[in-house]
């Protein structure tokens, strides 16, 4: 028998518990030569302005032990372009679409998320408090408890999807962030985004990402977002989405016994562009071996 | 067409103490063009973590051949295995050389010889070929390249073959005057050396350029460079560019 | 010609800038079995507290990407037995000795930092206010610039002996706190200590440490430990000690260009017990390829 | 002497899916005595990251063996490297099981049978030698064990070889009577089930015993396993330990 594997965020179903992360799966184009994209769960595009945005200057990239730096800046072709271009072809996909979305100040946050509300075709709405990279204050508002709540306040205020707020991972207690945007009326919590990040090279004495830091993302830091993801589960009521260094069954089977209601998979899209559906793959084998029948028995689970 | 495949490796010979030939068993028939690369995973763990790009050396029915440099972590685990295992590969991606029609030049820095051997093969007997390296132990398949370009000119920094210098000197003096479409493939500094040389001439000069990659597909937005028309990613809008549009 | 590899920690000088960090050395005895540990710039002790600790609960290390947790719980054999069995084979070489030291309130703090500073054969002290493994609130200060402040006033107000600072990364600021300590008197900052994280058994559905979490140290934490001693090192005028996931020259080389004036080898010497005597060779050779000859001009040289 | 070096892989052979032996060249003449133990560093690169504990199995002339079953994926990427390739090893760490003066007990359980096999070469024709496993398959080495032992018993789970059952059953009814010292490795399991059979009796009983460690050299206090005097450490306190003074 199939275990059954649906779980709700807000009021989103989800088929499967296995989204893509923001920023890593382009606009699912990218990965639909590799395999079918209705596979999925959801698929979270990347992050999206009101207007398009160049980002940051190469070099944006550089690998580190078992992880890797970012610094893309955001870069993106912007609200208008991407419904016109983009959202079609996702529309003739079954699955589900979530638009992650930030601004360079809190108008421009109510403004997009007025906008992608009031799309169709779009599921669910990501914010994105968290961005690691050189960057206005206010894109950075899920360091500060203060900006956090207000921002959160007034987005909710805007929208009718299913709100999510994607933490950053670089604070003291981020059970206290969750439970701001619990507050607030955010009806989910993804977390962690990358933790910010530095390598130089010895030779040139210049870092290797062009704006000095970017975000560290990849297995490396898995250990820390599951710690995180846990302490979060904990502390609120609403569904947690565990993102951060994911890249098999095994791994999101850990965020599930965590607390998270779902996963989101990220640099293992690089790695693997079929990782997402080999993990879906992985969960249902899993829960037929330990005879369970659906995947929200599981959820929150560890014995502490 | 299947973009992800194990491969198993043939021969992984050292040519020189940093430089490699890959060669690997297909699964099946690829269909791949001349300028396109694959990304090669090197293990079966996460460090390294990412795919490392390169380009097609070679590709005769099922057995796919690449040329690399050990240049850091990546290149250096890979160059110790063996016969016999395998590999994951993803590809060919990328937009491949422009095809000639007619007679061309082919400019190749280095290592740089990797990406434009193919294109030779594929377009037999009419490339003249200019190919520089620090060193005749550094000049590869040098039979090979002969059979496959119409004519050759070997350039060597220290002067061990043919002419002493740097390839684009070589090719000022002897096919500047050539009015031909350009392939090229080197270092940074040969292709802007190369820039200078062109500007006021009007032929197309392609350029296959590298970035650091993590996708490979155009997803990350990683691996840009800068153009005349904004950032470009080089695994989807390139790696071939036109000359002209690179801002260096 | 041989660089000059000399550095000076307030009072201390070292003959190289290579320690060994607390808690990954043992007392020095463990690996004077592979080498003459004379040719460190120092070693900095486990951690020590006034009574012996029996530890947290096995098990206590568990691998991950590129990192490992633990949850040793601090260990020790406390203060006397230290005195008596360990620091007598330790004066034999010719190094300097850092003592770590915790307590479980700020009394013992002051207590065994008192009890250190006059004890011969110790000739310096690293106040750990970071430990990230479940613990007592003062023992994590390191988390609350409030209490920061007030420990390290209180200490150093106590202590004659060079005081190093030992900073936890689970903050948003930490040039934030690395200012505080400046303030009140510290004499060297040292960072990162361990990033608490997770991991758990899917089988079992237990945390597989003894304690749930612990403290996540190695290659993989490194791009974030470089970042904040660049960080710090740019807000402080007082030396900064780099910690995390160094295992070669190369990566130690990264660390005094971003600032730091001395870097401490931990998880690596695990890896391999010659690490750091092995990367004091690679900065060795790395300074007279470079024709740098003197260390110190190497330090905080990151073109931004 | 020397604690730390590479050796070359002579053979790393599939003895059945999941268990290898795997033999090395040590470069120099080393003391290693039966229940001590070394640590191999996998790969050169950190993912896996530390050295993994195996005892020694067999140590002759410069040719050092290690019998090992894969569990995870230290041991996974272990047993895909080739005759050949390099390894950094340190060791030999860790307390050995004391003398035998006389004749003795030898209780292996399935791959446990890798730290008792040198002990019995050393101290031949001594030993009478329990050793259990879940099928036949899983019994390793038997004829070099039927020489190096006095007697051998076999019990098997599944009944394909001799008794069927587990081995400490099978010790209760053939060992226990006798009044020899014990030396016993294997799974928790077995361990727990033999400390409930010695109780009533005065023997002897070394177990060696496993944790996951970091350094091997008791720095880092991670691999202490709860015995009657607190917290010890299995690196250099152990691995071999006197069954009464464990809390299993
Ligand atoms: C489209 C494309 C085709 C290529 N074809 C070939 C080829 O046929 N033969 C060949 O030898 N090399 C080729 N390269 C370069 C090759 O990908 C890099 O040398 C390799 O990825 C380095 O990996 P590493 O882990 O050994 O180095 P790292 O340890 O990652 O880095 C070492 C050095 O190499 C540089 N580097 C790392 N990745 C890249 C990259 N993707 N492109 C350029 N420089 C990089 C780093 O900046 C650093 O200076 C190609 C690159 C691209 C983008
Ligand atoms: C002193 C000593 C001697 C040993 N001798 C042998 C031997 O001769 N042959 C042999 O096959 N095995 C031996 N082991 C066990 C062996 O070290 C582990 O099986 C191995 O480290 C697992 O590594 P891995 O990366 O494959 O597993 P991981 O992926 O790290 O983990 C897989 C599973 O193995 C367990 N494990 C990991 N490390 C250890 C460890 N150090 N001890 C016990 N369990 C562990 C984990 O808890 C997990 O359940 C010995 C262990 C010790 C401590
Ligand atoms: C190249 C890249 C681009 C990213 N872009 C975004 C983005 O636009 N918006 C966002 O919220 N997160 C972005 N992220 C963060 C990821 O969504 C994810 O939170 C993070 O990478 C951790 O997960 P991972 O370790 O599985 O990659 C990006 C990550 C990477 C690696
Ligand atoms: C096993 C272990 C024990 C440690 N014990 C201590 C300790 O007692 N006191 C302390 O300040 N730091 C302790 N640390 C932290 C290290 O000193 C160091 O700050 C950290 O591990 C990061 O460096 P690394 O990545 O090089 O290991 C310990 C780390 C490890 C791995
Ligand atoms: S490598 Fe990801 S966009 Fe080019
Ligand atoms: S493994 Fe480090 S103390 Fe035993």
């Amino acid at each position: 028998m199939k275990p059954l594997l649906e779980v709700k965020i807000g009021e989103l179903t989800l088929k499967n518990p296995v989204l893509t992360a923001s920023g890593t799966f382009g606009y699912g184009l990218e990965y639909s030569q590799f395999f079918d994209i209705s596979k999925l769960g959801g698929i979270v595009v990347k992050g999206l302005s009101l207007k398009p945005k160049e980002g940051n200057p190469p070099p944006r990239i550089y690998e580190t032990p078992c992880g890797m730096i970012n610094s893309i800046g955001l870069q993106n072709i912007g609200f208008d372009a991407f419904v016109k271009e983009k959202l079609p072809f996702l529309k003739k996909f079954d699955t589900k679409i979530i638009a992650n979305f930030f601004g360079e100040n809190l108008e421009e946050y109510e403004e997009i998320a007025q906008k992608l509300d009031a799309t169709d075709g779009i599921h669910a709405l990501e914010m994105n408090v968290s961005c690691p990279n050189k960057t206005s204050e206010w894109r950075k508002m899920g360091l500060q408890p203060e900006l956090l709540k207000e921002s959160v306040r007034k987005v909710r205020s805007k929208v009718k999807k299913t709100l999510i707020v994607k933490l950053s991972p670089q604070v003291t207690d981020i059970a206290y962030m969750a439970k701001i945007c619990e507050e607030e009326g955010a009806d989910a919590i993804s977390l962690i985004n990358t933790i910010p990040a530095m390598v130089i090279d010895v030779k040139t004495r210049k870092s290797l990402i062009g704006t000095l830091t970017g975000g560290l993302s990849g297995p490396a830091i898995r250990p820390i977002a599951l710690r995180m993801v846990w302490e979060v589960a904990k502390a609120v009521k609403i569904p947690v989405i565990g993102i951060g260094g994911i890249v098999n069954g095994r791994d999101a089977l850990e965020f599930f016994i965590a607390g998270a209601k779902a996963v989101a998979v990220g640099t293992a899209n690089f790695i693997n562009p079929l990782s997402s559906i080999e993990i879906i793959e992985e969960i249902e084998k899993f829960l037929i071996e330990e005879k369970i029948e659906n995947i929200n028995d599981l959820i929150g689970s560890l014995i502490e | 067409m299947n973009k992800i495949f194990k491969a198993e490796i043939l021969k992984n010979q050292a040519l020189t103490e940093d430089v490699y030939c890959l060669s690997i068993n297909v699964p099946f028939n690829i269909e791949a063009k001349p300028g396109q690369f694959f990304i090669i995973k090197i293990n079966e763990r996460f460090d390294p973590l990412l795919g490392r790009p390169f380009s097609i050396f070679d590709l005769e029915d099922k057995t796919l051949k690449f040329l690399y440099r050990v240049k850091g972590k990546g290149t250096s685990v890979l160059s110790k295995l063996r016969e016999g295992q395998n590999l994951q590969i993803t590809g060919p991606f990328g937009k491949w050389y422009p095809f000639p029609k007619d007679d061309y030049i082919v400019i190749a820095g280095g290592i740089g010889i990797a990406s434009v051997f193919y294109l030779m093969k594929k377009f037999p007997k009419r490339a003249y070929l200019f190919y520089g390296a620090r060193h005749r132990r550094e000049i590869f398949y040098y039979k090979e390249l002969e059979e496959v370009a119409k004519e050759v000119f070997i350039s060597t920094e220290c002067g061990t073959l043919d002419y002493k210098g740097v390839i684009t000197e070589l090719f000022r003096r002897k096919g500047l005057h050539l009015n031909l479409p350009i392939y090229s493939c080197g270092p940074m500094i040969m292709i802007r050396e190369l820039k200078k040389l062109l500007k006021n001439k009007d032929v197309p000069c392609y350029v296959a350029t590298e970035e650091r990659m993590a996708c490979g597909v155009g997803a990350c937005l990683g691996c840009v460079i800068e153009t005349k028309e904004g950032f470009k990613r080089v695994c989807t809008e390139g790696p071939v560019f036109e000359i002209g549009d690179l801002i260096l």
